[in-house]
């Protein structure tokens, strides 16, 4: 955790950049919003710069000499170092690749370097609490190449078992790859540590920050990680935008994933040489106004301050563990209150289906997500099916939390 | 704060608490599957039929799933009873919502008529008119 | 061509929903953007279904049960219905894929189907204008296979030789990929002429129809393809989105291109099932927000009428041939005037680089864009490294034609 | 309609239409060329040091491209004469726009510089402190 000085935040002021909070749901109860982890809100200098891209300089990037061009691409391009900054990266552009999603991030590196670089005898090391991202796409390319994939186990209480991590990690791993924090338990991987492990062995380490980079402050230097992904969507930025970290040295080395325009230097009939990072990975006409306003985004909200955001979020995810506690028949997933966690909170009512408890939830226009959120194979193994999980931002309010306790209450009283 | 608890009304919580037909029949004509991804609803439903072999005699189910799901199985094997094949495969969503006297929310639709595609798609297969391994909504 | 009656457009009035055509650029003059066919303009529907998506409802998709995700939920999934309907796929979503741009579009199949489909022996059957999102990606999907590539060719005038289409297409042919029109050539190619060559050898066809669908009615049933391409930046949409039309059966067999979450039924820690199309192919957080706007997009271009649109675009695009006719150091690439033609019209003049013209065109505030417009191998084979590009719209007018042609004899002065 | 028009002052047309030292040397202590991929310029710098191996007696160029290309190489090459390779080294983005003596814009600064930026990496190569194939300006 930082250890710079964090101002609390002035929500109130802060409400008020967001519109959609004032909106009401429903019978005409305002909305609470408690489903961050799956989608932030935008705050309005963010859907600001989007609507003054297209009033005031829509154009394709890169190689257009009018105006409108030459304003988008110096945006759309400096968005890229904007971003690299944002999470220490020090080579700028060189370094980040804007991809629709951290999905594709995964994708991208899985097929430009998995495919090439994994085959029989090899394996990949995940954890038991990967999303479908991470989890499926290199289990689907270990298939395809014969590499075997690992994981390490989860503890009862959500922690990941540091020394499963190094049985399982050994000369023949090529890729290390893992959440940075959980998206159902809250809980935060030791990345410095697992890093320093794949090094060891030769291994790259491929990070899925998704729940991470919108809550704290993340250096992927000093975390010593190879590769590091994010998404617009849940960082206060746009839908349609994520960014690839990578590691300058090994983006240059990588062969490209799509191929298109913009993505190549000279092309033939018979063959094709490639453009620089970050142009080598972005085919095709990039994604200009998601890639600007991300940059907005990323000021937004260091502009709050990170470290503001990250105590925050712990101080109402404390405060809604204790209140939760309070039922003794609603079960927390994740670490015990008081260890390190993350803004995100999943639970279960005795008797009341997830979907059931989120529909009454909805009622109350608290918002809420169950489901497996896509992680079934960790459901599986804590032999549930689905979850009911709160998420908090630099937004939500103590309030809020006691609306969502009596929300859960009432659900109680209905299935009693 | 209407929709949402109204979803679950004295009479759905009655049947998700205390299912009606839920078992499994000692001789049925046909039995079926489903599931619906969206909550992890997953439903068995039996059905024998009379000598005509046209009338339900009568409907039964198992399984597993949120409340909707559940609840609709318990009155859509109710009404069954001694509704024709024929007449089963006219049901449609609305007369399930209108079996459980509240509106659905369009997302959740999918739990509500499982249990009623699970019986037409069993009557289907019995009949040789489709062919379906596990019924799926979604 | 479309035999409906189309009523001429009432271009001052459409002029009016697209903001940024206000705008004056440089010293002071108003802007005249003809560079269409890189990236369209955006009208005020368009941009407020952004704006209202991020201030009303933003929120992820699919299996949220909450008002917002309820409602974002159905915007997006019904907007993958309206693009099928937009182009003539009768199976709506299930024909309908949202890709970030053309280019992914294409990436997708030749992934997803190429790499396992198309092996030694093989060839596929490109055409030699193809853009570089066909053509490099194909060309390095056969490399990496083994399959062949083989290129029609295009004649002086810019016609597709179809003999010699006849020629190359043979039965170890397994993918036809071609341009709807050219963006370069503004020539339009027999797309049903070479759906049925293609099926004749039991060969599929692709058609990359970025070009076509923004200006003209496109119906991909009556075309009688299997895949089809477009991009929302260029038919009035936003960013960051694009469209894959595949017939049903074909998208139901294919496996799919990226993994994630949203595009799996069940997964375990050793295996997967995928989820329906189009979700199948659409891994992770969609692209929401656009996907909404492409939408309305697709409406804003019916309510004016494609017919319209495309009458408007022919009237220009004969107004311009005739005035740059009228210079006699200035060669016109493509089919020559009174052929049918699309509102591209790409030129050199003698002495003057398209660069140095382009620059001097922008002074004058006229947008157009010089290069080779991701279509080198083209480019190299009529003998020149860069041509200059004017592209016209449904908001450009005859006066700003006149305004090219006064730009353009002022560089030929200065260059004189 | 300034900057556009004003890019091409006449000074610059002049030197595009009459470039200076163009050709190639009979004896260059070094050579090296370069690309532009945006305008596709190609640019090919020659240079021949004095007996001392530091300053330049002259320097030449051939090449391809955009007016703004050709004429900073053509300026650039009669600036060389009689710089030394240290000043070559020290020359920057300013230089060569306050040669041209015009604002150029951002999109097209990489055709200004491209004849400089292939000087320097060739006296580089030649004093062996670089190894660079083709130059590039993007
Ligand atoms: C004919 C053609 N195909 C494909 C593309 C690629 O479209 P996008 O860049 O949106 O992927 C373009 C436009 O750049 C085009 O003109
Ligand atoms: C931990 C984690 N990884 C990856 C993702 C995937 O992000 P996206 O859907 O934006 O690709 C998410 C969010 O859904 C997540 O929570």
């Amino acid at each position: 955790m930082s250890t710079q000085a964090s101002e609390p935040l002035d929500v109130e002021r802060i409400r008020r950049d967001f519109p959609i909070l004032g909106r009401e749901v429903g019978a005409g109860d305002r909305l609470i919003y408690l489903d961050n982890a799956a989608t932030s809100q935008t705050p309005d200098p963010v859907i600001d710069a989007v609507s003054e891209y297209y009033r005031g300089y829509n154009s394709n990037v890169h190689r257009g000499i009018h105006h409108l061009s030459e304003e988008a691409s110096i945006a759309y391009e400096e968005a890229h170092d904007r971003l690299a900054e944002f999470v220490g990266a020090s080579g700028g552009r060189e370094e980040l690749v804007f991809t629709k999603n951290t999905t594709e991030a995964l994708n991208l590196v899985a097929h430009a370097w998995g495919l090439r670089e994994l085959g029989p005898g090899d394996n990949v090391v995940m954890t038991e609490m990967e999303h479908h991202s991470s989890l499926v796409t290199w289990q689907q390319i270990a298939k395809r190449t014969g590499a075997e994939v690992r994981y390490v186990r989860v503890d009862g209480d959500g922690h990941l078992d540091t020394d499963h991590a190094r049985e399982l990690v050994d000369e023949d791993t090529e890729m290390v790859s893992t959440v940075h924090v959980s998206n159902v338990l809250g809980t935060m991987t030791p990345v410095a540590e697992l890093a320093g492990l794949a090094h060891e062995h030769g291994s790259h380490i491929f990070v899925d920050g998704a729940q991470a980079v919108p809550h704290r402050p993340v250096d992927v230097e000093e975390l010593g990680v190879d590769f590091y992904a994010f998404s617009g969507h849940k960082m206060c930025g746009p839908t349609g935008i994520g960014c690839l970290y990578g590691r300058a040295d090994l983006l240059a080395a990588m062969e490209p994933f799509m191929y298109g325009g913009g993505m190549v230097r000279k092309v033939t009939f018979e063959e094709t040489t490639w453009n620089d990072v970050p142009w080598k990975f972005e085919a095709g006409t990039p994604l200009i106004a998601e890639g600007i306003a991300l940059a907005e985004a990323a000021d937004y909200l260091e502009d709050v301050g990170l470290d503001s955001i990250d105590r925050h979020e712990h101080e109402l995810t404390e405060y809604a563990m204790g209140r939760l506690e309070e039922f003794d028949d609603l079960e927390i997933y994740g670490p015990p209150r008081g260890e390190e966690r993350t803004g995100v909170v999943s639970f279960n009512l005795e008797n009341v289906h997830a979907h059931d408890l989120a529909s009454i939830m909805n009622d109350h226009a608290v918002a809420i997500r169950p489901g497996d959120h896509c992680t079934q194979p960790l459901h599986d193994s804590m032999g549930i099916t689905a979850s009911a999980r709160a998420s908090f931002y630099l937004y939500n309010t103590k309030a809020e939390v006691d609306a969502l306790i009596e929300a859960i209450d009432d659900a109680r009283q209905l299935f009693a | 704060m209407s929709a949402g608890r109204d979803m679950y009304r004295q009479q759905i919580l009655d049947h998700y608490k205390n299912p009606r037909n839920y078992g499994e029949l000692d001789d049925p004509t046909f039995s079926h599957v489903g599931e619906n991804p969206l909550c992890g609803d997953e439903i068995r439903v039996e059905v024998k039929l009379d000598e005509d072999d046209e009338t339900i005699e009568y409907a039964a189910f198992t399984g597993d799933g949120c409340a909707i799901s559940q609840a609709s199985a318990s009155m859509l094997t109710d009404e069954l009873r001694g509704l024709t094949l024929k007449e089963l495969a006219a049901l449609d969503r609305e007369d399930v919502t209108d079996l459980l006297g509240v509106d659905v929310s369009p997302m959740r639709v999918k739990c509500a008529v499982l249990s009623e595609k699970v019986a037409q798609d069993g009557a289907a297969i019995y009949e040789g008119e489709k062919e379906v391994d596990v019924t799926k909504t979604e």
